[in-house]
């Protein structure tokens, strides 16, 4: 079924339409709020739900583009306005628009000033993070990817806690200095094939020598964004001052941002350098997964400390992407939705006890479980799933990526195997200091269980959880296909490039 | 260059003897007549008193005023010779391009007048 | 030896005693033109003038210039000395210079340059530095009140004088003063450019200095403006300068107006007088008009002198420019 | 010695560097930058002219006639400020001129 | 020489520009002081004229000459001065309450300003170095007038009186870099300079152009010729402030891409160094000076200079794209400064002006518009897509790729980071921080128009960019048919 009206494009702008409304909006400060509340809600609800028929509509048979939109935007540069999904990004499309009426819904109580700057400001949001994974053309890509600067800087800013306006700045600056490289490099793509488009990218085959060069400048971009090793130290300080909502943003979709563009960047378009630096980024992700499971281990803080398992998490994923191996792709793919879900739902966890406490000292709580039976509960689901017990998400995803690492490499899956185990080891013993042991302190005690509202932002995510642990072929069978065009066109493209260096050497 | 230079030649020798005989003058003076300088013969002249401050303070900024329309005005002119040496070479057009340069010229003098700038009192 | 006599030893002598023989007879005439204004002013007043050194006071000039030299030079405590020496010693030679390019006769001139006009109009402009160096350098307020009078005044009518040059460049179509000259043959300028003519001579009174248009000078005011703290022979260098000045402005107003040394009428009994002759009755005449106006009208006040210039003159002249040179093209008559 | 174009090149370029070392080295007085300013303008007219005799072209001659107007110009306005601010100031020293750090 | 035909066709809009000067100066001497605003909407008015006759005698069609070759009117010069335009008449809309308030109501001001306007356009249609100065200089001498209006208050003249010194400097390196270049080529006309400096050029054409320059770096602002401009842009009127920053910048900049591109295009190699640091300098002492400012003016000034260096990057690349993006970088440049200052004249505490940063705090609560669209400019002045901004950096950059020149791409973009955290802090101090004393209300019809549509401009600017960047393109091609 082919649709003829523009469902992609009316994804990414109805939350836009939406803020445009509560822009307008006037009157009493409290029914401002409140409609600004409702109306945030609404529009995302309404997003998720059209962006739930992108799913019905997908082909899960081709690895083509699939309902694809082309308008002239600046024709004079042969840049235009290119939207499309495929395998890979289709998920991740959902992701954005599932997670942010959770989010409106988690701030419903908790933010109480300037509420309606703050649903103008996610509502943006959606729409710069679905814009990105639907773009098919570089600029345009880099303008929503940019774009979702703004208004996390000003989220973690107003919203945020004591060091918020430090940890926006950082935040701000550490991504941009990444991603401005990478405007470089798509510029000298731009001029190297004469386009920004997509598809027609992949098609062309970018010099060798070249390659190093953009794929370092993709790199610099991507690797702040996921983050790896070394340039991680950005995401501890803004997960922590973020409000609650934006932790889970930031956790579940931005974080995404950057091995959704290697994968749909560095690996098609340069691939010969994507080999070649791949030790490069086994090595850092080994680092990431190990030195910061240790760190991960030490803290103090809950937001920390989650924050820390993230960078753990995501080296997952990139050393999965850079496998180069069907399982491997798959596996970061799947790790980086399953971890879109449950970091973000350990976020909200956080943010329920934070709402009633208002600290995120872990040693102030203890003996949740008493006054908060079914916190515990949710909270163990994720925790669990966040180690990676078979029957989660998490599993599938770790159990993918170290799959495709043991084929090409075993030291690799090995070293990442022991941070398998550090996670459990960290993720345990958080819940163990918060969940059991003796209620003793007053405060604590008077803590009440769960709303209605939180637990209908729970349930849904502990579904999904748990349906992506039972049952991953839902999703894995719809990446198949990309993927593995994916990796025949990296294989193709290396193969070509030897045959070209070995009939070099030959013809010397 | 040469026959240039030596159009100048007599209007050179002009200036050495005319400093010359100024120069022959001031000093023969000066040495001829009796020099007897004391501090009351010295001092300015103020109609008898002591003057009292220093003579080159402010003065009124219409001074400055003339001067500047005087340099204004005087440029003008300097455009205006060579126009009037070749004005039968560019005739007409050489004429109605004067005109509105002066046309200009007059609308600033207008605005001058207007705001006062010509009035002394 | 014989190149450099010829080339160089030989025209500067040539030059030289062309200087003399102009600047001997401009001192002499300076000299006897203070006497000659004492005696027509005297004599407009129904009084004797100077009449007791010589016959007629005839050596009053030199009776004056010898009490000058004889007094002492006066450098005035407060004052830069070497601008206040320098100030007369540069009104002086300026005032003679500019006679190195007027043609007193056909060819008689010392330098024919061809922009000579440029060269007198230059020359005249630069009277105005020897006034303000004399009025700042005597740090004392009269001189530089009177300087800085003066000069706002001189600058004032030098605008229009500029116009006026313009107006009589237009009917010559050259730089040159003896081709000015001889452009008057058959009719003196004086006659079509009749108000330019009387705009001429009004500036040149005042950027003479020249009542009644003195009171940079004015006596009652400032005392004796920008030469009151001056005396001995840099006053006289100051007098000979302001009066060399005047003799310049006759003789330009001649050049430009009154056909410089050609006779009225081209006719037998007049062009037997040699051109000299007629220049200097001309000049003469000019000056005797300085002087019939210093005797009979009353001095100017500082704004009527400066509305006189910027409000009259100028839109005057600036009209006439545009009205000689609109009448030239239109009906063709410009020089080619 | 013939005095030739390189002569007149030297000379105005002399001229033109003392014009800018008196700007940027007078800690006295801003009337003698004006001066300078104007130093440096007539070292650029004897430039002007200069190649205009030696290439026997005219367009040179004009562009001076065009520098003089112009700086005669930025001579007036430049006293008018100076008057200006001199009224407010009470001076115009160079290193009064501070108000504002730059 | 009887001259063949006299061409004016081409330059009917500048003449009509230059009489309607006059005419204003006229009507407001008559009138007196009390026609500020008629004689301000006027010369608004005869702006809008002039574009529109802009359009009926050039349009976008060819390169027509006028003044015998002197005056060149082609698409590159019609971009132009369609922007300067509209910077000039959004600087008199600004300034009219300014003016009233402040006391300092001179129906001078917006005559001064069309001068400068008219000089701004010469200097963009110059076609030889007479022109380019003459241009030149009538926008300067108008400028520095404008610049001491205040002629009561010490800052007013003092930024006059710099700008004049600093600007005469300028002139006479330009004018002697343009007699050197006449002498040893023997033109001024650009298209005879085109033919005679190619290759390798003699040292005295070199030197000319260096110092020509050095003149036209130090109009642009640019380092190592920028010192004037923190001063002056904190001294004068803040009215007039917005005006420098904006027509006679985008003047300065498209004289500077005529010059070095049509008479100098063939040594391109042999400048192209040059600019290349001056645009490096501007770039980091405008991300890094900046950092420190408190006052707004200061900082904008810096900012410019900062700008300035990027816009510069397209000149260094010295091909048409370069061109093309340094048109588009100036055109988005004045629209945001344009807002920017509109903002900044809003910045009353109990009627009186306040210039400190810090007065910008908590501004989202008491001026939540304001905030938003000042917040769209900082952002858009720090590049950040989707804003207008990140589109003119976009082009310049491309240019800069385009040429090979990445060390220069690198060097940009890093600054312009370092250049996005002193943006970043005013939207911080609006936003983060309380209000301490707030601004005054209401801020005036024309100011929240000026606000509004600039604002709108740049949030907006990428959903429909192709007019501009085709007229960018067009106009930089212009520059390279002839």
């Amino acid at each position: 079924m082919t649709s003829s009206w523009p469902l992609l494009s009316l994804v990414t702008f109805l939350p836009l339409v939406g803020a445009l409304f509560i822009l307008v909006t006037r009157g009493e400060p409290d029914v401002v709020a409140r409609n600004a509340r409702n109306m945030a809600l609404w529009t995302s609800l309404i997003t998720f739900f059209l962006s739930l028929m992108i799913w019905a509509q997908f082909d899960n048979s081709t690895a083509e583009f699939q309902l694809v939109e082309k308008v002239e935007w600046m024709p004079e540069f042969g840049i235009g306005y290119h939207m499309g999904v495929d395998g890979i990004s289709m998920f991740f499309v959902l992701l954005s628009t599932l997670l942010t009426p959770i989010c409106v819904l988690a701030s419903w109580e908790s933010v109480k000033h300037r509420v309606k700057e703050y649903m103008i400001a996610f509502l943006v949001l959606e729409t710069m993070m679905v814009g990105m994974f639907c773009a098919l053309d570089l600029v345009l890509f880099y303008v929503f990817f940019e774009a979702v600067l703004i208004p996390m800087f000003i989220i973690i800013g107003i919203w945020g806690g004591a060091r918020r306006v430090y940890a926006a700045f950082k935040f701000f600056l550490y991504t941009l200095l990444g991603s401005v490289l990478m405007l470089l490099a798509i510029l000298a793509m731009y001029f190297d094939a004469g386009t920004t488009d997509l598809p027609t990218l992949m098609q062309h085959g970018f010099d060798a020598g070249m390659q190093y060069w953009l794929w370092l400048a993709f790199f610099a971009s991507f690797a702040v964004k996921v983050p790896m090793w070394p340039v991680h130290t950005w995401l501890p300080d803004a997960h922590v001052e973020a409000p609650t909502a934006g932790s889970v943003i930031l956790a579940g979709v931005l974080l995404k941002m950057g091995g959704y563009g290697f994968i749909r960047f560095s690996v098609p378009l340069m691939p010969e350098a994507t080999e070649f630096f791949a030790p490069l980024v086994f090595a850092l992700s080994i680092i990431a997964i190990i030195y910061t499971s240790l760190v991960a281990l030490a803290q103090e803080d809950m937001k920390k400390l989650i924050a820390y398992s993230s960078v753990a998490h995501m080296g997952f994923v990139t050393m999965g992407i850079f496998t180069l191996t069907m399982q491997g792709m798959q596996g970061a793919i799947f790790q980086m939705l399953s971890h879109g879900i449950v970091s973000g739902a350990l976020f909200l966890c956080v943010g329920v006890v934070y709402d009633r406490l208002h600290t995120r000292e872990i040693s102030r709580y203890g003996g949740l479980v008493n006054n908060m039976p079914r916190y515990a509960l949710v909270f163990m689901v994720f925790m669990l799933a966040s180690v990676g017990l078979p029957g989660t998400s998490g599993f599938v995803g770790e159990f993918l990526s170290l799959m495709g690492a043991f084929q090409a490499n075993t030291w690799v899956a090995f070293l990442a195997s022991t941070g398998v185990v550090l996670g459990a080891a960290y993720m345990l013993y958080l819940y163990r200091r918060m969940i059991f042991g003796t209620l003793d302190k007053d405060d604590v005690k008077a803590m009440l269980d769960l709303n209605w509202r939180e637990k209908a932002i729970f349930a849904p995510l502990i579904v999904l959880v748990l349906w992506m642990g039972i049952y991953p072929a839902t999703f894995l069978d719809v990446m198949a296909v990309s993927v593995e065009n994916l990796l025949d066109n990296y294989q193709t493209a290396i193969a070509a490039g030897q045959s070209a260096a070995s009939t070099a050497i030959a013809a010397r | 260059m040469e026959a240039l230079l030596k159009e100048y030649l007599p209007i050179l020798i002009f200036i050495g003897v005319a400093v010359g005989l100024s120069l022959a003058m001031v000093i023969g003076s000066y040495l001829v007549a009796p020099q007897r300088p004391d501090s009351e013969k010295l001092s300015a002249y103020e109609c008898g008193f002591e003057a009292f401050d220093d003579a080159r303070s402010q003065f009124d900024v219409r001074f400055y005023l003339v001067a500047i329309l005087f340099i204004i005005f005087d440029l003008e002119v300097a455009f205006l010779f060579p126009w009037a040496i070749t004005l039968g070479d560019i005739g007409m057009f050489g004429f109605w391009s004067m005109v509105v340069f002066l046309g200009i010229l007059t609308i600033g003098f207008v605005y001058e007048w207007k705001k006062g700038a010509l009035e002394w009192e | 030896m014989a190149d450099f006599w010829d080339g160089y030893a030989l025209p500067t002598i040539i030059i030289l005693a062309q200087i003399l023989a102009i600047m001997v007879p401009l001192l002499v005439a300076v000299a006897y033109l203070t006497l000659a204004e004492r005696k027509v002013i005297a004599g407009m007043q129904m009084r004797t003038g100077p009449a007791k050194v010589g016959p007629f006071g005839l050596l009053q000039p030199l009776a004056d210039g010898l009490k000058l030299f004889g007094k002492e030079t006066i450098l005035p405590a407060g004052a830069n000395r070497l601008v206040f020496i320098m100030a007369p010693m540069l009104t002086f030679v300026l005032a003679m210079v500019a006679w190195a390019v007027i043609p007193v006769g056909d060819g008689m001139v010392i330098a024919d340059i061809n922009v000579g006009i440029l060269y007198l109009f230059a020359i005249s402009s630069l009277g105005v530095y020897g006034i303000i160096m004399a009025g700042w350098a005597s740090n004392s307020k009269y001189p530089f009140l009177g300087a800085l009078r003066s000069a706002a005044q001189m600058v004032s009518y030098e605008v229009s004088i500029g116009f006026v040059i313009i107006t009589v460049l237009l009917c010559v179509g050259s730089l040159n003063l003896s081709d000015i000259v001889n452009a008057q043959k058959t009719v003196w300028f004086a006659i079509p450019l009749l108000p330019m003519f009387v705009v001429f001579f009004i500036s040149a009174l005042a950027e003479t200095n020249r009542a009644p248009f003195d009171l940079p000078e004015g006596e009652s005011e400032l005392v004796a403006g920008y030469f009151v703290e001056y005396s001995s022979m840099s006053f006289a260098l100051f007098f000979l300068g302001e009066y060399a000045n005047m003799i310049l402005m006759s003789a330009m107003t001649t050049i430009l107006f009154l056909g410089g040394w050609l006779p009225p009428f081209d006719i037998a009994p007049l062009n037997w007088i040699p051109g000299p002759i007629w220049f200097a009755l001309k000049i003469a005449l000019v000056l005797f008009l300085f002087l019939w106006v210093r005797a009979t009208f009353p001095r100017y006040r500082y704004d009527q002198l400066m509305r006189l210039g910027w409000k009259v003159f100028l839109p005057l002249s600036l009209v006439w420019v545009i009205l000689t040179a609109g009448v030239l093209v239109a009906f063709d008559w410009l020089p080619a | 010695m013939v005095i030739g174009l390189s002569h007149y090149l030297t000379l105005a370029a002399i001229l033109f560097t003392l014009g800018i070392f008196g700007i940027f080295l007078n800690r006295k007085n801003v009337i003698i930058i004006l001066m300078s300013v104007e130093l440096m303008l007539l070292a650029v007219n004897i430039n002007l002219v200069a190649f205009s005799a030696f290439m026997g072209d005219l367009v040179g001659q004009i562009f001076a006639m065009l520098v003089l107007t112009v700086a005669a110009a930025e001579a007036a306005i430049g006293l008018a400020i100076l008057v200006v601010y001199f009224r407010n100031r009470g001076s115009i020293a160079v290193e009064d001129i501070n108000m504002m750090k730059g | 020489m009887e001259p063949t035909t006299l061409v004016l066709l081409p330059a009917i809009p500048e003449i009509f520009l230059a009489c309607a000067a006059m005419a204003l100066l006229m009507i407001g001497v008559f009138i007196g002081d009390k026609s500020l605003r008629l004689v301000s909407w006027l010369a608004v008015g005869s702006f809008v004229v002039t574009a529109v006759l802009l359009y009926a005698f050039t349009g976008w069609g060819g390169r027509e000459l006028a003044f015998d070759g002197l005056f060149v009117a082609d698409p590159f010069a019609l971009f132009a001065k369609l922007f300067i335009l509209l910077g000039s008449a959004v600087a008199i809309i600004l300034s009219m309450d300014y003016l009233e308030r402040e006391n300092t109501a001179r129906f001078e001001y917006p005559v001064l300003i069309v001068l400068a306007t008219v000089g701004m356009m010469m200097m963009v249609s110059a076609n030889s170095l007479i022109s380019l100065y003459v241009g030149l200089e009538l926008q300067s001498l108008a400028l520095y007038v404008v610049a001491a209006i205040r002629r009561d208050t010490i800052r007013s003249t003092e930024a006059g009186l710099k700008y004049f010194v600093l600007g005469a400097l300028s002139s006479g390196m330009l004018l002697y870099g343009s007699s050197m270049i006449y002498g040893f080529t023997g033109s001024i006309d650009f298209a005879v300079l085109a033919e005679r400096v190619q290759g390798e050029a003699s040292v005295g054409v070199i030197v000319g152009i260096v110092f020509l320059a050095a003149g036209l770096a130090f109009k642009v602002s640019a380092v190592p010729f920028h010192m004037w401009t923190p001063d002056v842009y904190e001294g004068a009127p803040t009215p007039v402030t917005a005006l420098f920053a904006t027509a006679p910048k985008f003047a300065a900049i498209a004289l500077f891409c005529r010059v070095m591109m049509e008479p100098f295009g063939g040594i391109a190699d042999q400048w192209q160094q040059i600019v290349v640091l001056i645009s490096i300098g501007s770039m980091i002492l405008g991300a890094l000076a900046a950092i420190n400012q408190t006052n707004i003016k200061r900082l904008m000034a810096y900012s410019s200079i900062g700008h300035m260096g990027y816009a510069l990057i397209g000149l260094a690349a010295g091909s048409e794209i370069g061109v093309r993006g340094v048109l588009i970088y100036m055109a988005i440049y004045i629209v945001m400064n344009v807002g920017t200052f509109a903002i900044i004249l809003c910045m009353r505490q109990q009627g009186r002006m306040v210039e400190n940063i810090s007065d910008l705090a908590g501004l989202s609560k008491t001026h939540p518009m304001m905030a938003v669209a000042l917040t769209i400019f900082m952002f858009s002045m720090a590049g950040i897509p989707p804003l207008a901004g990140f589109f003119s950096k976009l082009y310049v950059f491309l240019a800069a790729i385009e040429a090979q020149l990445y060390t220069l791409a690198v060097i940009g973009v890093v600054s312009s980071v370092v250049g996005a955290f002193y943006y970043l802090r005013i939207v911080k101090l609006m936003y983060f921080d309380e209000p301490v004393e707030t601004l005054d209300r209401p801020i005036g019809r024309e100011m929240g128009a000026v606000i509004a549509v600039s604002g709108l401009f740049t949030l907006l600017f990428f959903v429909w960019p192709a007019p501009i960047l085709n007229a960018a393109a067009q106009a930089a091609a212009s520059l390279f048919a002839g």
